[in-house]
């Protein structure tokens, strides 16, 4: 069994395939490693739910201000050409099809593109869906990183997610750590294998049926 | 780095087709933006719906335009002022059409286009000749109409100063409805007075944020349409 | 027959009902002459539809910004203290009940604190909106001042409006040349005459039932 | 002159009653008014139904005044953190309530009210149990939720800048749902870092225009939640 792409070759190879110029939002976990893998001559503007447009790294410790975060809570900084603005705004511009390219990590991706990354449903558990349900409506398009199944083995590309739904039918692409998988009108296709994996593995550890890349 | 920045009005106007919705900032004189208006009027396009709140003054800007037979329907609150004459008159044989909005339900349509909010509810124009025909609903025994988002194919606007990723600031009133029409047209193009590098505006300080805006010409000494009007101009 | 008030007495007079620190959106005409008769030790906050708080007077010739307007396209001044903003967040203001008083000129009121301020109606006539109907709904004072006659002698106070309604029962007080009335659950009350002017000429110079002042 | 000004924390909020409905400030600790918050939990009010896209850290600000006790429901989009023990444990005990509201349509229902708007359509949520129960409705053959206003007594809220007219800045991301609070309750109390006279706000930087605003209090070194929570404090 091979070992497939990395984390950060899954970052990496999702940066491939946004476009230079594109204003982009990155979820929390895997996703945000795509920024490190910018491909050369291209930029994109990072959105940040909370209010800001042109988000740049993590601000040094004493470059650190305590009230420029991004939505996951984590420091930043603003780089030149930024701009700050409200929650009705920056929502406008995910809900009004303003962002290019959201990507997110998720639980589950059915066949048909639905995505289930908020919640497990469990009685007890307390939901917090923050602005996923936003973000999976409102973004161009919809990419999804993620290891192809959970640490116990579970696929997590299914023909319908068990866990209750963020989005329905908005998923357009996947990267994970053993192929590049995108969602069409027929279902799931492979469109690219990780070095040494094998398309009958995919296959094997995917939860739907999946086609081959033409 | 990006640079959304067009050499010439000519150029930034010139994919706009026959057919186009066009949003066009101001209100009157205030914040018109009069050099791609009259781009627009030497591009030619034509069966143009345009949204503003008015319809221009004397024989240039957007009363040139409609003058110059190119606008098929006007969208706006106030049709008429004491020196509105040419919408008036096609208004009066026929040749040009009228939707009337009253003006915070075209601001608030305008910005619900730019939100992704294809509807909303209202209380103006309850019991009025301007809700027949619409739904009306009840919440917490009020009576309001329901309105639709006012999407575009383009958007005209003037701005002070901008960067080359499209942050916008305004000068005083010409703010008015151009960062809603910026939110809410598919190509939003501006012409600016002043360009400056990006980080030139305080991030604090943006009023549109560049994500709205496509193309950028810089005007450095953009004619006033009260001048203009005042020294008895046409356009072309 | 007694002259009554005359235009500035009128807006005099409606300026004495405004509290201070009202925040205060005049219309065109006789409304912006409250602007002159401010009560000594009270501050008002001008409101204009496009997108200005804190509007000041008309300004010199040479201090004159051809992008300093109100929303009758007159050139004004900003006062210390003013903002600019769009045209969502200006009618956010009236739409939501942010705005104290607002002073209408009209056409027709009725009994039932109806307006008719907009348009004739007449066919052929190019109709024209702007803020009104907005105003009316939004705004928690109505307050009009108008002429009690047309010029030609018919009421302006009547029982119903015969022109095209700008809002349903939203005016709550009317000032005119010969009176201030109000408009009560039980129809037009008479609560000042001018100097000089009988509740019989009033009588007989309104549309509709009206009541002494108590 | 206007003056909106109001000597301290414990003032500002001694008219909230039990049972109030609150919004406050801040997207987790950034923009967090914690002073205002814990003016409110000396002052003691019970039964508050708050609102604010978190339920708090630590045991500081929003999580103290949970943990105190006084709030009965929280409004919010992410109720749960690394360092939110407070809210959890409550809600488990099914000892406080909790409505859930994806980030975006919180913001848009809080500026509705502020707005006017009694009711809106968005795509968020639909097919999702969170549209459970809710209209749904389409426009051009998509389907849209409709969503109510979401209005409050009063907003409790962290600024930069303000004048004594209240108009307000805020910095950077702490700017967050503050401005749209500000718009949606009866009564909005802010704490500012810098007090400026009339005038000291350039007009066109203006982000929350006065008349949005009702108290201020001028706290000038305010703490910052994640340095408390840092710092092991807790709240009384």
């Amino acid at each position: 069994m091979s070992a497939g792409w990395t984390r950060e070759q899954m970052a990496a190879r999702a940066a491939q395939d946004i476009p230079d110029g594109s204003y982009v939002n990155l979820g929390i976990g895997i996703p945000e490693l795509v920024a490190k893998f910018v491909p050369e001559g291209r930029e994109f503007i990072y959105h940040t739910e909370n209010g800001m447009l042109g988000m740049g790294p993590p601000p040094s410790e004493d470059e650190r201000d305590l009230d420029l975060m991004n939505a996951g809570k984590k420091y930043v900084t603003a780089l030149p050409g930024a701009a700050y603005f409200h929650h009705a705004d920056s929502f406008s511009m995910i809900r009004g099809g303003h962002i290019d390219v959201c990507v997110l990590g998720t639980m589950q991706v059915a066949a048909n593109g639905d995505i289930a990354n908020w919640s497990t449903g469990e009685p007890g558990a307390i939901p917090a869906v923050g602005g996923a349900m936003d973000l999976v409506q409102g973004v161009k398009n919809i990419y999804v990183i993620t290891q192809h199944t959970t640490k116990t083995g579970e696929p997590k590309l299914v023909e319908r997610c068990s866990y209750p739904l963020t989005g329905l039918g908005v998923v357009s692409r996947i990267y994970t750590d053993l192929a590049v998988v995108d969602v069409t009108a027929r279902g799931f296709r492979v469109i690219e294998l990780a070095p040494g994996v094998t398309f009958e593995e995919v296959e094997r550890k995917t939860g739907a049926p999946i086609m081959p890349a033409e | 780095m990006i640079d959304k920045r067009c050499p010439s009005v000519a150029e930034a106007v010139a994919d706009i087709p026959d057919g186009a919705t066009v949003m066009v900032g101001g209100f009157g004189a205030s914040g018109s933006p009069i050099e791609l208006i009259h781009a627009l009027i030497d591009h030619g396009a034509r069966d143009l719906t345009v949204i503003n709140n008015n319809t221009g003054n004397g024989e240039v800007g957007l009363a040139a335009l409609i003058g110059n037979g190119q606008v098929c329907k006007m969208i706006c609150s106030f049709p008429r002022s004491s020196q509105s004459k040419v919408f008036p008159e096609l208004y009066k044989q026929g040749r040009i059409e009228l939707e009337l909005v009253p003006q915070g339900t075209l601001a608030e349509r305008i910005r619900a286009a730019g939100a992704g909010i294809p509807a909303f509810y209202t209380p103006t124009t309850v019991g009025t000749v301007l809700a027949e025909g619409k739904e009306v609903r009840e919440f917490d025994g009020r009576p309001y109409v329901m309105e639709p988002w006012l999407q575009a194919d383009f958007a005209l606007v003037k701005c002070e100063m901008a960067d080359p990723v499209g942050n916008l600031t305004y000068n005083k009133t010409a703010r008015n409805f151009s960062p809603l029409m910026c939110m809410a047209a598919r190509t939003t193009i501006v012409q600016a007075r002043k360009l400056v590098p990006a980080g030139g505006i305080d991030p604090e300080h943006v009023v549109t944020p560049g994500i709205f805006v496509n193309r950028i010409v810089e005007v450095t000494d953009p004619v006033h349409e009260d001048l203009l009007i005042a020294a008895g101009r046409s356009y072309p």
